[in-house]
C-alpha cells in the first residue's frame, strides 16, 4: 500500500477546488465589510463549480483508479456522477447569486460556502469506496443542507423547516447507520468491495436483510422516496429558494448516488433465502418496486391540491423520485444509464424552473401560483421558458423530459419479466401530473393577470434559465449530445470494485 | 348511337351545374337552358331507342374503384328496358321542364327550381342506365335527393320542411333495405353487376334463402321509393312540392323506379316464389289500401298522390304475378296519364289558388283545355275502355288472374272500382257544378296547355302498344321476342270495363247528378269514414311506435352518456382528486408524524420479510 | 433526399417569421400565417401527383442519425439506435394531403378568429407539423414525438381561444389523449426494448422474420404481442375515440374555435384509425385476427351510439360532435373487416369524414360569427337571409348523412362492403346507423335552414361565444350578411374535394391499393 | 458477555431513543433522543470489532466518527432550534406546524 503522500491526489482535483473555493469564500466573507455585497461571492463559488466541472470532465478518459485505500475511487460511475452534482451546483449557485428574500440577504456569503461544503459532500458520495467516507461525506452533505434550510434566520418558515430538515435528517441518519452497524458486523470491514466479496460466504440472511431494509428506508431520506418522503414538501416550502432548488436537485441526486453505491456494490451478489438462489439485491426487488409505485402515486396525486409552487414541485420532485427508483427497481442493464440520464435532464429542468420562481419569489415575495398568471404577457419569453420546462417535467416529447423518461421506460420492459405494472403506473401518475403542470401552464398562458408586471430577470438567473432552456430543448431534440456522453462512460463496467 | 347513351344524362347535368352557376344571374332565362337540356337528352334519347330497335345491347364499363383484387366498375347499359325507361323518363321530364316555364313564373327561386330538375332529370336518366346494382344504388339515393330538394323547394313552409325530411328519412328507411340487400348479394356472388348475380341466381351460386333475402331486402328499397305500403306516408305528404315536381318526381318517374328496379332484377325475383309473392301481397294491398284513402282526400293533389300509390300498386302486384311487361306497359301509360293528371292539376291550381277541391266546382267552362285533358287523364287511369289505362290495366288484371292468388285479383278488381270512382269524384267536384268562387279563373298559358296536350294524346295513344288486337309490341320487344301472351279469359276485360263503369256512374249519381247524398256511406258507418280521413292511423302509429321506441332508446342513451359514461370519468377523477385531498390532509405538519410514518413503513416491510422469510410476493 | 423535412416543418418558416410581426398588425398576421400553410399544400400535392405518375414513394425515405441510447458490448451495432427517419407510403401521402389542404383552408377560415391571432397561428403552425410529423413519421419515437406535440398544440388552442368552457374542454382533451399516449408509450418501450429497434420497417421485419426473431433482446411471446396489440388498439381508441372514451371528443367539438376543430375533426381523430391501420394491422396482423370481432362490435356500437345520441342534440355542434362518434364507428367497422375493401374502407371514411367535418366546421363558424349562437332552437329560416351559406350547409349535411356522389358514401359502403363479408349480420344491425344519420343531419340543418325565419334578437340573447360575439354584435345592428367570397372559397374547395372523391373513389384507392395489399400478405390472404 | 446480548442492548437503546424521537413535545429531547440512536449505533460498532466475525480496530474508528458527526448534527440542531425559538417562543416540536398539507 502507497503512503499517503505517494498518492495521486490530482484525482481529487474537483475535490479541491470546491474546498479551495468554500474556504476562500468563507475568509473572504469574514474579511469583507459587512455593508459590501456578497452577490460576487456567490458568482465565485459558481465559477468554481463549473470548473469543477471541466476538471472532472478532462478527468473522463482517465483509467479508474483508487488512492488512500481505495476509500476513495474515481471510476466512470463517480466522474458522470459527480458531473451531474457539479452542474446541479453551479446552476444552483448562480441562484444563490441573485436571492433577494424580502429581509435583506446578510448571509448570501454563508449560502455560498455552505452549499460549496454540501456540494462538496455530495461528490464525496459519489466517490467514496468506504463505509466511514460515504458516511462521512453525506452527514457533510446533510449537515450543511440543515443549515442551508436554515439561513433566512428571521424567517420563522426557514427555521420550521431547518428544524424539521434536522429531526427527520437525524432519524435518517440513525437508522443507516444502525443498518451499516449490521453490514459491520456481519462483514468486519468497512471497504465496500471487501464488504461485497464477505457478504458473499455470511449465512446471516435475516440480519441481512434487516440491514438492507434499514439502509434501504435510511437512504430515502435522501431520495424523499415512500416512506421517508413527508418531510420533503415542508422542507422545500420554507427553505430559500435556492436551497431548495439544491435540495430538489443535488440533494437528490447524491441520494441515488449513495443508493447505487451502498445497495448495489454491497448486495448485488449477496446471498438471500429467495426461492431460487438469487442476491439479496434482486430478491428485494419487489419491494423497491412497491416503494417506487407508492411515491410514484403520492407524488403526483397529492400534487394535485398545492397552491405553493415550491410546495408543489416538491411533490413533483417526490414523484419524479418515484420515476428514478422505478428505473432503479428494474435493474436492467440500463439501470445506471438511465438513472444517469435521468438525474441529468431533472436537474436541467428543476433548476430551470426553480430559477423562475425564485425571481417571482424575490419580485413578490410570495410563491403563490397565482403569481403565474398571466405572466406571458408581460414576460412572454419568461413564460415561454418555463412553458417549456414544465413540459419537461411532463415528459412531453421534444423535450429532454420525454427522452429519458423514454429511457426509464424501455430500462422497465427490457428485463425478462418485464415491469409491466410499474411502466403502467409510471404512464398514469405521468398523466396525472399533467393535470398540475398544465395548470401552471394555463396560468402562465391563458389567465388574466392581477399582480404588476415582474422586473427584467437578474443575470445569475438568466443565465441559469439559459442554460438549464437550452440543455433542455438540446437534448429534447438532439438527444444523442448526451447520449454520447453517457457512452464515454462505458455503461459503468468499472461500477463494482 | 348507343355508344353515346352516356351523355343522355349529362344534358341535365350540365344544366344542374350552369345554373347553380349563373341561375342567379340569367334569372327567367333559366327555363330555356333546362329545356334546351333535356330536348336534347330526348332526341338522343330517342336515337338510342330507335338503335336499340336493331336487337342489339350495348355495355360500356369503367374502373369506379379498386378494392383490392375487386374492381367496381360504373358504366351504362342500353338494354330493351333501359332504353324504353330512358325515353319515357327523358320525354315526361321535358314536357315538365316546358310547362313548369308558365307554372313557375315569377317565383324568385325560378332558376333554382330548374337546376334542382335537372339534378333529378340527371339522376333518374343515371338510375335507368346502370348496368350494376352499386350504381343503381347511388342514382336511386341521388334521385332521392332530387325529390326532397323539390318537395323543400317552399322552404319557408313549416310543412314543407316537414314532407322534405319525411321523404328523405322514409325513402332512406327503404333504402337501407336495398343497401343490406345488395351488400348480400355482392357477398355471395362477389359482383353488383346484374348479369353476374343473374348468372349465380341461375347456376346455384346464390342459395334460395339468399336469393329470397336479398330479393325482399332490395324489394323494401323499392317498398320506400313506389310509396308503397307501408311506407307510404311521405308520398301523399310529398305534395307540398311545386305541381310539375309532384308531375314528374312523384307521379311519372321517380316513385316508378321501385317497379323499375324490380323489372331489372327480374330474374332474381323469379327465383324465388317467397319474393314473387311478397311483391304480389305488397303491391295488391297497396292497390287497395290507397284506394280507399283516395275516395275522402279534399285536397286535389292528395287525391291524386293516393291515386299514385295505389297504381304503383298495380304495377307492383303485376310484377309478383309474373307478368313483367305488364308492369312496365302499366308504368309507362301511367307515367303519361299520371303526369297528365297533375299538370292538368297544377293548372287547375295555377288558376284557382287553391287545392281543396271543396272550394273548387265549375271550372269546366272556364278552363277550356284543361278541363277536356284533366277528363282523358281520369278516363285513362279508370281504365274505359279504347284508353291507355284500359289495356294496361287489363294487362295487370289478366297475370293476377292467371298467376297470382285469386284474392289479390279480387282486391285489384275491387281497386279499379274505388280507383273510378274517386278519379271522378274528383272530375266532377273541380269541373262540374256550379263555379262557386274564383269567378277570375283564367286559362293556363300555351307554355303549360301543350305539354298536356302531348300528354293527352300519349295518354290515349300509349296503349295500343300492347294491345289484344294489334299485336305486343311492347311484350316482344322487352322480351326480345320470346313474348308470348297468355290468353285470359275475355270476361276480365268485361268486368274491368264494368268496374270502371260503374265507378264513373257512382261519382256522377253522388257528385255530378247529385242524386245521392255524398255522406250516404260516411253517415251510415262514420268511423270507416274516419278511419280513411286520418289514413288508417299509420302516421299515428309510426309515431307511437317506431319514432317513440327510437327516442326512448335516445333519451337512455343520452342518460347513459351523461350520467354513467361520463359519470365514470368523474368517478376516477373524483377518486383522484379525494386521494390528493386525504395525501394532502395527511401532511399535517407534525415533523414527528413523518418521522413515525417512516419507521411504521420500515416495521411493515421488516414483518413481512420475517413473516415470509425472503419470499416476497 | 430531403423533401419530407421539408414537407413536415415548412411551416417553421411560417412560425419563425410570425415571431417578428407586431401582435396588433392581424392582417399582417392572418396573410403570413395563411400563406405559411401553403408550401406544405404544394410538396404533398406534389407527391400525390408524382406517385400518381408513378414514382416510387420509398425514393424519398429519410434516415439520419439521432441517437443510439446504448452501446453495449453484447448488443448489434443497430440495436438501440433510434434514428430520425421519415418515409412515406401510400397510405401516409393520402393523409399528409388531407393535412396539408385542411391546414391551409383552417388557417383561412381563421380570420373570424379576432383575440391573440399570432398567437394562434403561432400553434396552429405547430399543430400541421406535428399532423404533417404523424404522418410522415417511419420510426415510432418520431411518431410519438410528433403526436405529442399535436396534444399541446391542441391543448393551447382550445384552452386559449375556445368558448367558455375552454380550459375544461382542453384538460379533457390533454387527459383522455395524455392516457392514450402514456399506453402508447409504453406499447413503444416495450417494442423498442425487445427488438432494439423504432423503425417501422425493421420492427416489421423483426416481427415477422424467424431469422430476425433470433437478434431480439428479450423474446416476446405469443401473449405478449397480444398484450401489444390491445395495448394499442385502446390507446387509438380514446384519440378515434370509441364508445365510451368519446366524451371528450364532444367538448372538444362544442369549445373548441371551428378553425380548430376543423383540423381536429378533420385530422386529428384520423390519426388514431392511421394508427390502427399502421401499427395495428401492419405490425400484429395474426393478433389482429383475434381483435376483429370486437373492434366490429364497437364499429358497429359507435356508429349507433353515436347517431342515436346525435337525434337528441339541440346545439348544432353538439349534433356534428356526436355525428363524428358515429362516423367513427364506421372506421373501426372496416378495420373489423380485416379485408381489403373494409381496410380501405377505413381510409376512405377518414379521409371523407375529414373533408365533411372540415366543411360542416367552416359552416359552423361562419354561423355562430352571424349569428352569434349555433343553438337550433334559436335558429331557422336562415335560407332566406343567407341562400349561399344555407346551400353549402344543406351540402355539408348531405354528405354528412353520406349521400351516394359524396366522399361520405364512399367511406360507408366500402366499410360496410368489407364487413358485410366476414360478418353480415353485425353489418346489417350497422346499417341502421344510414338510417339514423339522415335523420339527424337533415333535422339539425333543416331546423336551421328551413322553416320560418328566426327573430335575430333573440337568437342573439342566447350567444355564448366570447371569441366572437365581441366582433359579431358590432354587425347585429346591421343586416345579416351571406357568405362571402373569401369564406365560400374554402368551402367550394371543400364540396369539389368531396364530390371528387366521392364521384372517383379511384383518386384515393389508387395510392392506397399497393399498401393494402402488402398488409393483406401479411394476414396471410 | 455474548455479542447477541450488546446487539439486543443497542436494539432496545435504539429503539427507546426512536420512540422518544417520535413522542416527546420538548425539541431538546427530541434531539437527545437522536443522540440515544447514534449511540446505540456505537454500541452496535464497538460491539462487532470487539466480538464480531472480523474483530478488528474498524469499528472503533467507525465509532469515533460517528460521535464526531453526531456532535455536529446536536450542535446544528440546537442552533436551528434557538432560531426557531428566536421567531415562535417555543420549543415544543408540536407547535412547528406553520408549513403543512
Amino acid at each position: 500500500m502507497n503512503n499517503v503522500w505517494q498518492s495521486d491526489w490530482s484525482m481529487m482535483a474537483p475535490e479541491w477546488i470546491v474546498l479551495a473555493a468554500a474556504i476562500v469564500l468563507l475568509v473572504i466573507d469574514l474579511a469583507l465589510p459587512s455593508d459590501r455585497s456578497r452577490r460576487p461571492l456567490a458568482w465565485g463559488a459558481a465559477a468554481a463549480a463549473a470548473l469543477a466541472m471541466i476538471a472532472t470532465a478532462a478527468m473522463i478518459p482517465a483509467e479508474p483508479a483508487s488512492i488512500l485505500h481505495d476509500t476513495f475511487r474515481l471510476d466512470a460511475f463517480a466522474k458522470a456522477f459527480k458531473l451531474i452534482l457539479l452542474a446541479g451546483g453551479a446552476l444552483a449557485l448562480l441562484l444563490v447569486a441573485e436571492w433577494e428574500p424580502k429581509e435583506g440577504s446578510p448571509h448570501r456569503g454563508e449560502f455560498a460556502y455552505m452549499m460549496l461544503f454540501a456540494l462538496l459532500g455530495a461528490m464525496m458520495v459519489a466517490s467514496s469506496g468506504d463505509l466511514l467516507t460515504l458516511f462521512v461525506s453525506l452527514e457533510l452533505l446533510s449537515v450543511s443542507s440543515y443549515i442551508l434550510a436554515g439561513l433566512r434566520k428571521t424567517a420563522s418558515a426557514s427555521n420550521e423547516a431547518a428544524l424539521k430538515y434536522v429531526i427527520n435528517g437525524g432519524i435518517a441518519t440513525a437508522i443507516m447507520l444502525f443498518g451499516m452497524s449490521y453490514v459491520f458486523g456481519l462483514t468486519g470491514a468497512t471497504n465496500l468491495g471487501d464488504i461485497a466479496r464477505r457478504l458473499q460466504e455470511t449465512n446471516e440472511p435475516y440480519m441481512l436483510a434487516l440491514a438492507f431494509l434499514l439502509l434501504l428506508i435510511g437512504v430515502s431520506f435522501k431520495l424523499a422516496t415512500v416512506p421517508f418522503h413527508m418531510w420533503a414538501p415542508d422542507v422545500y416550502e420554507g427553505a430559500p429558494v435556492p436551497a431548495t432548488a439544491f435540495f430538489a436537485v443535488v440533494s437528490k441526486t447524491a441520494g441515488f448516488v449513495l443508493l447505487l453505491r451502498l445497495l448495489v456494490t454491497m448486495f448485488a451478489a449477496a446471498p438471500s433465502e429467495g426461492r431460487e438462489p438469487s442476491s439479496l439485491l434482486l430478491s428485494m426487488q419487489p419491494v423497491i418496486t412497491i416503494l417506487a409505485g407508492l411515491t410514484m402515486i403520492i407524488g403526483s396525486v397529492v400534487a394535485l391540491r398545492q397552491r405553493s409552487l415550491k410546495r408543489l414541485l416538491a411533490y413533483s420532485s417526490i414523484a419524479h423520485a418515484g420515476y428514478l427508483l422505478a428505473g432503479f427497481a428494474a435493474m436492467s442493464w440500463a439501470m445506471i444509464d438511465s438513472l444517469w440520464m435521468y438525474l441529468l435532464v431533472y436537474t436541467l429542468m428543476n433548476i430551470g424552473a426553480f430559477a423562475i420562481i425564485a425571481h417571482i419569489v424575490n419580485e413578490t415575495g410570495s410563491d403563490d401560483l397565482d403569481g403565474l398568471a398571466g405572466l406571458y404577457r408581460h414576460r412572454p419569453l419568461l413564460a415561454a421558458a418555463l412553458g417549456l420546462f414544465l413540459l419537461s417535467l411532463a415528459g412531453i416529447p421534444g423535450t429532454a423530459g420525454f427522452i429519458a423518461k423514454l429511457y426509464i421506460f424501455i430500462g422497465l420492459v427490457v428485463t425478462e419479466p418485464g415491469h409491466y405494472v410499474l411502466a403502467a403506473v409510471m404512464a398514469i401518475t405521468t398523466v396525472i401530473s399533467y393535470v398540475y403542470y398544465f395548470n401552471l401552464i394555463v396560468q402562465l398562458f391563458f389567465r388574466p393577470t392581477f399582480t404588476a408586471p415582474l422586473g427584467r430577470l437578474p443575470a445569475g438567473l438568466s443565465t441559469a434559465v439559459v442554460l438549464c432552456a437550452l440543455g433542455t430543448l438540446a437534448i429534447g431534440w438532439a438527444p444523442g449530445l448526451a447520449y454520447d456522453v453517457l457512452a464515454q462512460f462505458g455503461h459503468f463496467g468499472d461500477f463494482l470494485p | 348511337m348507343m355508344n353515346l347513351a352516356w351523355i343522355v344524362p349529362l344534358f341535365p347535368l350540365g344544366s344542374f351545374i350552369l345554373l347553380l352557376l349563373f341561375g342567379q344571374r340569367w334569372k327567367q332565362a333559366s327555363a330555356y337552358v333546362g329545356i334546351a337540356a333535356t330536348l336534347l337528352s330526348l332526341l338522343l334519347a330517342f336515337a338510342v331507342l330507335v338503335d336499340r330497335l336493331g336487337g342489339s345491347t350495348y355495355e360500356a364499363n369503367w374502373t369506379w374503384m379498386t378494392l383490392g383484387d375487386v374492381t367496381l366498375t360504373a358504366g351504362i347499359s342500353v338494354t330493351a328496358l333501359n332504353a324504353w325507361m330512358l325515353v319515357v323518363v327523358a320525354l315526361v321530364s321535358w314536357l315538365v321542364h316546358v310547362y313548369s316555364q308558365g307554372y313557375m313564373a315569377g317565383d324568385e327561386r325560378f332558376s333554382t327550381f330548374y337546376a334542382y330538375l335537372g339534378l333529378f332529370t340527371f339522376a333518374m336518366l343515371g338510375l335507368v342506365l346502370s348496368p350494376n346494382l352499386l350504381q343503381a344504388y347511388i342514382f336511386w339515393e341521388l334521385v332521392g335527393l332530387g325529390s326532397f330538394l323539390l318537395i323543400g323547394f317552399y322552404f319557408y313552409k313549416e310543412e314543407a320542411k316537414a314532407a322534405a325530411k319525411k321523404a328523405f328519412i322514409m325513402t332512406r328507411i327503404g333504402d337501407v333495405g336495398f343497401f343490406i340487400g345488395m351488400m348480400l348479394l355482392f357477398w355471395q356472388t362477389n359482383s353488383f353487376d346484374y348479369d353476374d348475380i343473374f348468372r349465380a341466381v341461375g347456376d346455384g351460386t346464390l342459395s334460395p334463402g339468399m336469393t329470397m333475402l336479398a330479393a325482399i331486402l332490395i324489394f323494401i328499397g323499392a317498398i320506400g321509393k313506389s310509396g308503397q305500403f307501408p311506407l307510404h306516408t311521405w308520398l301523399p305528404d310529398a305534395m307540398e312540392g311545386p305541381t310539375p315536381v309532384s308531375a314528374l318526381i312523384h307521379a311519372a318517374t321517380m316513385v316508378a323506379a321501385g317497379v323499375y328496379l324490380v323489372a331489372a332484377l327480374f330474374p332474381l325475383y323469379e327465383a324465388s316464389h317467397a319474393a314473387m309473392m311478397t311483391v304480389a301481397a305488397i303491391g295488391g294491398v297497396t292497390a287497395i289500401f290507397a284506394a280507399t284513402i283516395g275516395l275522402v282526400q279534399t285536397d286535389i293533389k292528395r287525391v291524386l298522390a293516393y291515386s299514385t300509390i295505389s297504381q304503383l300498386g298495380y304495377m307492383m302486384l303485376a310484377l309478383g304475378a309474373g307478368s313483367y311487361v305488364a308492369a312496365i306497359f302499366h308504368l309507362t301509360t301511367h307515367a303519361f296519364f299520371k303526369a297528365l293528371l297533375f299538370l292538368a292539376a297544377g293548372s287547375v291550381i295555377h288558376a284557382v289558388h287553391t287545392q281543396n277541391i271543396e272550394e273548387m266546382g265549375g271550372l269546366w267552362r272556364r278552363l277550356p283545355w284543361t278541363a277536356p285533358l284533366f277528363l282523358i287523364g281520369a278516363l285513362s287511369i279508370s281504365g274505359v275502355p279504347l284508353f291507355a289505362g284500359f289495356f294496361s290495366k287489363d294487362e295487370i288484371l289478366a297475370a293476377a288472374w292467371t298467376n297470382g292468388p285469386r284474392l289479390l285479383f279480387w282486391l285489384a278488381v275491387a281497386a279499379a272500382l274505388l280507383t273510378s270512382f274517386y278519379m271522378f269524384r274528383l272530375f266532377f267536384l273541380v269541373f262540374a257544378g256550379k263555379a262557386r268562387r274564383h269567378e277570375d279563373a283564367h286559362e293556363a298559358p300555351a307554355s303549360m296547355v301543350a305539354p298536356m296536350l302531348v300528354l293527352g294524346v300519349l295518354s290515349i295513344a300509349s296503349g295500343y302498344m300492347q294491345t289484344p288486337w294489334f299485336g305486343s309490341f311492347l311484350g316482344e320487344w322487352l322480351t326480345d321476342g320470346t313474348y308470348h301472351h297468355e290468353a285470359a279469359p275475355g270476361w276480365i276485360a268485361v268486368i274491368a270495363t264494368v268496374v270502371s263503369l260503374a265507378g264513373i256512374l257512382l261519382a256522377w249519381l253522388m257528385y255530378g247528378a247529385q242524386k245521392m247524398p255524398r255522406d250516404w256511406l260516411s253517415a251510415r258507418v262514420p268511423y270507416i269514414d274516419e278511419l280513411l280521413r286520418r289514413h288508417y292511423y299509420i302516421d299515428d302509429i309510426y309515431r307511437f311506435t317506431v319514432v317513440a321506441l327510437v327516442s326512448f332508446i335516445s333519451r337512455l342513451l343520452a342518460y347513459v352518456d351523461r350520467f354513467l359514461v361520463e359519470g365514470l370519468a368523474r368517478l376516477a377523477a373524483g377518486i383522484v382528486g379525494a386521494a390528493a385531498s386525504a395525501g394532502s390532509r395527511g401532511q399535517n405538519g407534525q415533523v414527528q408524524t413523518y418521522g413515525a410514518v417512516t419507521v411504521s413503513g420500515l416495521a411493515i416491510l421488516v414483518v413481512i420479510f420475517a413473516l415470509t422469510g425472503g419470499y416476497w410476493l | 433526399m430531403t423533401f419530407l423535412s421539408l414537407l413536415v416543418f415548412s411551416p417553421l418558416l411560417g412560425i419563425v417569421l410570425l415571431m417578428f410581426v407586431r401582435k396588433t398588425d392581424a392582417k399582417m398576421i392572418q396573410w403570413l400565417g395563411t400563406a405559411a400553410t401553403v408550401p406544405p399544400l404544394i410538396l404533398a400535392l406534389f407527391a400525390f401527383i408524382q406517385s400518381g405518375r408513378g414514382f416510387r414513394l420509398e425514393q424519398l425515405d429519410e434516415a439520419r442519425d439521432w441517437v443510439r441510447l446504448t452501446d453495449l458490448p453484447f448488443l448489434t451495432d443497430t440495436a438501440y439506435v433510434i434514428r430520425y427517419e421519415l418515409g412515406i407510403d401510400g397510405l401516409s401521402l393520402v393523409f399528409i394531403v388531407l393535412t396539408a389542404v385542411l391546414a391551409t383552408l383552417a388557417a383561412v377560415a381563421s380570420m373570424l378568429v379576432k383575440t391573440e391571432k399570432k398567437g394562434f397561428f403561432l400553434w396552429l403552425l405547430a399543430l400541421e407539423i406535428g399532423m404533417l410529423g404523424v404522418f410522415a413519421a417511419a420510426n415510432f419515437v418520431w411518431f410519438f414525438l410528433f403526436l405529442e406535440v399535436t396534444l399541446v398544440a391542441m391543448f393551447f388552442l382550445v384552452g386559449k381561444w375556445g368558448g367558455f368552457e375552454r380550459e375544461r374542454a382542453a384538460y379533457g382533451y390533454l387527459l383522455y389523449n395524455g392516457l392514450g399516449s402514456a399506453l402508447l408509450l409504453v406499447v413503444i418501450a416495450v417494442l423498442i426494448a425487445r427488438t432494439g429497434t423504432a423503425n417501422f420497417a425493421l420492427l416489421h421485419e423483426m416481427l415477422h422474420n424467424p431469422v430476425a426473431q433470433g437478434q431480439w433482446i428479450a423474446p416476446l411471446t405469443e401473449e405478449g404481442r397480444r398484450w401489444l396489440l390491445g395495448g394499442l388498439l385502446l390507446a387509438f381508441a380514446v384519440k378515434l375515440p370509441a364508445v365510451p372514451l368519446h366524451r371528450w371528443l364532444i367538448r372538444v367539438h362544442v369549445e373548441a374555435p371551428p378553425p380548430v376543430v376543423m383540423l381536429h375533426a378533420g385530422v386529428l381523430l384520423k390519426i388514431a384509425a392511421y394508427g390502427m391501420i399502421r401499427f395495428g394491422v401492419g405490425l400484429f396482423p395474426d393478433e389482429f385476427r383475434a381483435f376483429a370481432g370486437a373492434i366490429a362490435v364497437f364499429g358497429v356500437i359507435n356508429v349507433l351510439y353515436g347517431a342515436l345520441l346525435a337525434l337528441r342534440q339541440r346545439e348544432l355542434k353538439h349534433v356534428l360532435a356526436y355525428s363524428s362518434v358515429s362516423h367513427m364507428g364506421v372506421v373501426l367497422i372496416g378495420l373489423g373487416a380485416l379485408n381489403e375493401a373494409g381496410i380501405q374502407g377505413a381510409v376512405f371514411q377518414s379521409v371523407a369524414h375529414g373533408l365533411i367535418s372540415a366543411l360542416s366546421f367552416l359552416l359552423v363558424g361562419v354561423l355562430a360569427h352571424r349569428m352569434g349562437t349555433t343553438d337550433i332552437n334559436r335558429l331557422g329560416g336562415l335560407a332566406k337571409a343567407m341562400p349561399l351559406f344555407s346551400g353549402y350547409l344543406l351540402t355539408a349535411a348531405l354528405a354528412l348523412l353520406g349521400l351516394p356522389g359524396m366522399a361520405g358514401f364512399v367511406g360507408e359502403f366500402t366499410s360496410f362492403l368489407g364487413l358485410f363479408q366476414t360478418k353480415p349480420a353485425l353489418a346489417a344491425a350497422g346499417a341502421l346507423g344510414l338510417i339514423f344519420a339522415a335523420v339527424y343531419s337533415l333535422k339539425a340543418i333543416l331546423d336551421i335552414t328551413f322553416g320560418r325565419a328566426c327573430d335575430r334578437q333573440e337568437a342573439v340573447v342566447g350567444w355564448r361565444d366570447p371569441q366572437v360575439s365581441a366582433a359579431s354584435l358590432g354587425e347585429l345592428q346591421g343586416g345579416v350578411v351571406d357568405l362571402q367570397a373569401k369564406e365560400a372559397v374554402p368551402a367550394f374547395i371543400l364540396v369539389a374535394l368531396i364530390v371528387a372523391v366521392g364521384v372517383y373513389p379511384q383518386l384515393l384507392a389508387a395510392p392506397l391499393d399497393a399498401v393494402v395489399e402488402t398488409m393483406m400478405n401479411g394476414l396471410g390472404g | 458477555m455474548t455479542l447477541s446480548a450488546y446487539l439486543a442492548l443497542a436494539l432496545i437503546l435504539f429503539c427507546i431513543g426512536l420512540y422518544g424521537a417520535l413522542t416527546k413535545r420538548n425539541t431538546v429531547i427530541v434531539l437527545i433522543c437522536i443522540e440515544l440512536m447514534l449511540n446505540a449505533v456505537n454500541i452496535n460498532f464497538v460491539a462487532f470489532a470487539k466480538y464480531g466475525a472480523h474483530p478488528g480496530v474498524r469499528g472503533h474508528v467507525f465509532a469515533l466518527f460517528a460521535i464526531a458527526v453526531a456532535a455536529a448534527e446536536a450542535a446544528v440542531g440546537l442552533a436551528a432550534l434557538i432560531a426557531f425559538y428566536r421567531s415562535r417562543k417555543t420549543v415544543q416540536v408540536d407547535e412547528a406546524n406553520s408549513l403543512k398539507h
